[in-house]
């Protein structure tokens, strides 16, 4: 009956996950007020700081699901890291267009070389990577273990990058809630905080339908390896029953 | 002030549309594939 | 291990002795680099003689990632790899005479780009005692990773372009330490060179402490 | 390749591999996660060693500090925008910026960045020290915005309402 990777559980996480863009929007947008240094350009912030921290924890996951592939081989911790550096792919390049968009009317430049871009960059760009291993015409066992292995080096440029502003002198502010004494007011905070629920619930729910799209791509390559085996044991018995009837034996 | 409404809503705009491309494309497939799948196989559900 | 090493390392290059490769393609290649730099950038000479380290760097990484497809493109061949992998040989040997045979091999490159450098740039190589080990150093680490790299690429029919993919952004630090050093090496204060030359060694003690212990999960993975 | 048929569409997901291969993968692969975490300790260090080398800026105290050193090279220079003096002519600013008691007179070859520069702002400008080392001469500006976030004051906000 039910032809999608849709179940009860993702439906009713969709739907909350609806709600909480919509709740995101309003806050972003209407309720929360302008910030006094940067006015309304501080909206951009909630799309911004949650996706970069999303895309951090999607890409830790990939790289703990890597490690427990190489442990354990099991297809599920494949298909859990692939769906992950997926989805987090998606979500730091969002944050790379809402940084820019931002960069340009505050900082006065779209992009410029300090040690959070770069290694954000150059995250961005290991995933690109990471997901053309995915590609590769190979068989799947085989791809599986060089993916684990080329995603555990997701996990020190992540951990550069997050930590880049604390570490180095950077043009990008330092953290603002991750620290001891946030300073931002309370409508702001609240806003952001919300972001964050949102994408941390939007993430779950992609994963859940990535990893089940994912699953049955395996199965549908299952499936057409079966059916080509069976095709050409067909074919073999029938132009090959008349000549030789006893395959078996014989060599 | 600075009125960067521009800016803001070219950043949303984008962000979500990517969003709502990339969900609707998965689930479009995962539409296609799950019907060349046998129901016993489809745990899910 | 040692003598597993040594054997890959002179089997390399003495490859490379014969054939040629190395010295008729790769190194013409990189010379080419750096003079279609100077093409483009000769307008302004304020601009190439400032560039200089980083052109230099980005020519000896375009090699390396030749060289290192060549390294592996010679394994491959008629299944030599599924020979030295069921030859008894230690893994980690394997990956230290493939290091050290490709290290060997950009040094004399580098040394070559560093002549064309000083002819083309007029650059002024007054601290050789940061240059040097900055050039060991960094040589180290872009073998050490182009070999894992390049035993995970090998055998893939799409491998010259995986390859540069994955293996560029990994020495991406590379790039930018001893670019950092070698521009403190060739004109300013050095005492910033030795600090980035200090992450050179981190990074190449890395990727050889990475392959000495995975390369057997490689070897059969790949 | 494998033509024995298998016994459910769904058990076919790659035969595990021989308990020999797996054991000794499991082995190497242990190993290097330590090393992995050792070197990844040994980085740590030296990344909060080396953080004053991988300069973005120099703080403008620093930069009049090392004026000798730095020469006619470019850098970067970070301040706060201490005197803000209107554009003098077409497309030039004038105006000084402070950091830690140390002021620096920048003369800007553009126009003001973003509608953020203003006095109390710190800034980052990239360019080089005047050949008589007076004055810093720039030709691009970024604002450098801090991490706080206050909402505006409704005070300021509230003479548009009714």
């Amino acid at each position: 009956m039910n032809d999608s990777t849709a179940s009860t559980g993702t439906r009713v996480l969709g739907s909350i996950t609806l709600v909480g863009f919509a709740a995101l929007l309003l806050f972003g947008l209407v309720l929360s007020p302008a910030d006094a240094a940067q006015g309304e350009l501080v909206r951009m912030m909630y799309v911004h700081v949650p996706t970069a921290f999303v895309a951090f924890g999607a890409f830790t996951v990939t790289v703990a699901a890597s490690v427990a592939y190489l442990l354990r081989r099991t297809e599920w911790w494949d298909l859990v890291a692939h769906g992950s550096a997926e989805i987090g792919a998606v979500l730091l390049a969002a944050t790379l267009v809402s940084g820019m968009l931002w960069g340009r009317p505050t900082w006065g430049v779209y992009w410029t070389w300090d040690a959070r871009l770069t290694t954000t960059a150059l995250l961005f760009v290991l995933v690109l990577g990471y997901l053309a291993v995915r590609r590769l015409p190979l068989d799947r066992d085989k791809r599986a273990g060089l993916a684990a292995v080329v995603g555990l080096l997701l996990l020190p440029t992540t951990i550069v990058c997050h930590y880049a502003t604390t570490w180095w002198r950077t043009l990008h502010q330092g953290p603002t809630i991750a620290r001891a004494d946030p300073q931002i007011d309370g409508l702001l905070l609240f806003t952001l905080v919300l972001g964050l629920a949102v994408f941390a619930l939007l993430y779950v729910w992609m994963m859940v339908h990535r990893f089940r799209v994912l699953y049955l791509e395996h199965r549908v390559e299952d499936l057409g390896l079966d059916t080509a085996i069976a095709e050409r044991r067909r074919e073999a018995s029938g132009a090959l029953a008349t000549p030789r009837p006893a395959t078996g034996p014989v060599t | 002030m600075t009125d960067g409404w521009g800016y803001i809503l070219t950043c949303y705009g984008l962000v979500l549309a990517a969003l709502v491309v990339i969900v609707a494309r998965s689930s479009q497939r995962g539409r296609k594939l799950a019907r060349q799948v046998p129901e016993e196989q489809r745990r899910w559900m | 291990m040692w003598r597993d090493a040594a054997l890959v390392a002179g089997k390399d290059l003495r490859l490379e002795l014969r054939s040629r490769v190395a010295i008729n393609q790769v190194a013409p290649f990189a010379l080419l680099v750096l003079v279609l730099f100077a093409f483009a950038l000769d307008p302004d000479r304020g601009i190439l003689a400032r560039a200089t380290a980083g052109l230099y760097w980005v020519a000896v990484l375009f090699s390396a990632v030749l060289a290192v497809q060549r390294a592996f493109a010679v394994e491959v061949a008629d299944g030599v790899r599924d020979g030295l992998r069921l030859s008894g040989l230690d893994p980690a040997g394997i990956f230290v005479g493939k290091v050290a045979a490709l290290a060997a091999q950009l040094l004399v490159l580098e040394a070559l780009l560093g002549l064309g450098v000083v002819v083309f740039y007029d650059a002024d190589v007054a601290g050789m005692l940061l240059l040097v080990p900055t050039c060991l150093a960094a040589t180290l680490g872009v073998a050490a990773a182009g070999s894992l790299y390049g035993i995970l690429s090998a055998g893939l029919r799409v491998k010259e372009t995986i390859l540069p993919l994955l293996l560029l952004p990994v020495v991406a630090p590379v790039l930018v330490a001893a670019t950092q050093a070698f521009e403190a090496g060739l004109s300013g204060p050095t005492s910033d060179g030795w600090r980035w030359l200090g992450l050179l060694i981190v990074f190449a003690a890395a990727y050889v402490g990475l392959g000495l212990t995975t390369f057997d999960l490689l070897l059969e993975e790949s | 390749m494998d033509v024995t048929p298998r016994t459910a569409p769904g058990s076919g997901v790659g035969a595990p591999p021989a308990p020999s291969r797996r054991h000794r993968g499991r082995r190497g692969l242990a190993i290097g996660l330590v090393l992995v975490a050792a070197l990844g300790a040994v980085g740590f260090l030296l990344i909060k060693q080396i953080d004053s080398a991988s300069l973005y800026y120099y703080n403008a105290d620093e930069a009049v500090a090392k004026r000798d050193d730095l020469g006619d090279q470019r850098f970067r220079i970070q301040g706060t925008v201490v005197d803000e003096r209107s554009a003098v002519g077409d497309d030039r600013l004038a105006f000084t910026i402070a950091f830690a008691g140390t002021r620096v007179e920048v003369d800007h070859d553009g126009v003001e960045p973003s509608a953020l520069f203003e006095e109390g702002m710190p800034v980052v400008c990239e360019g080089r020290w005047s050949p008589d080392g007076s004055r810093f001469v720039s030709d691009r500006i970024e604002v450098k915005h801090s991490s706080e976030y206050k909402a505006e004051n409704p005070d300021r906000v509230d003479p548009a309402a009714p």
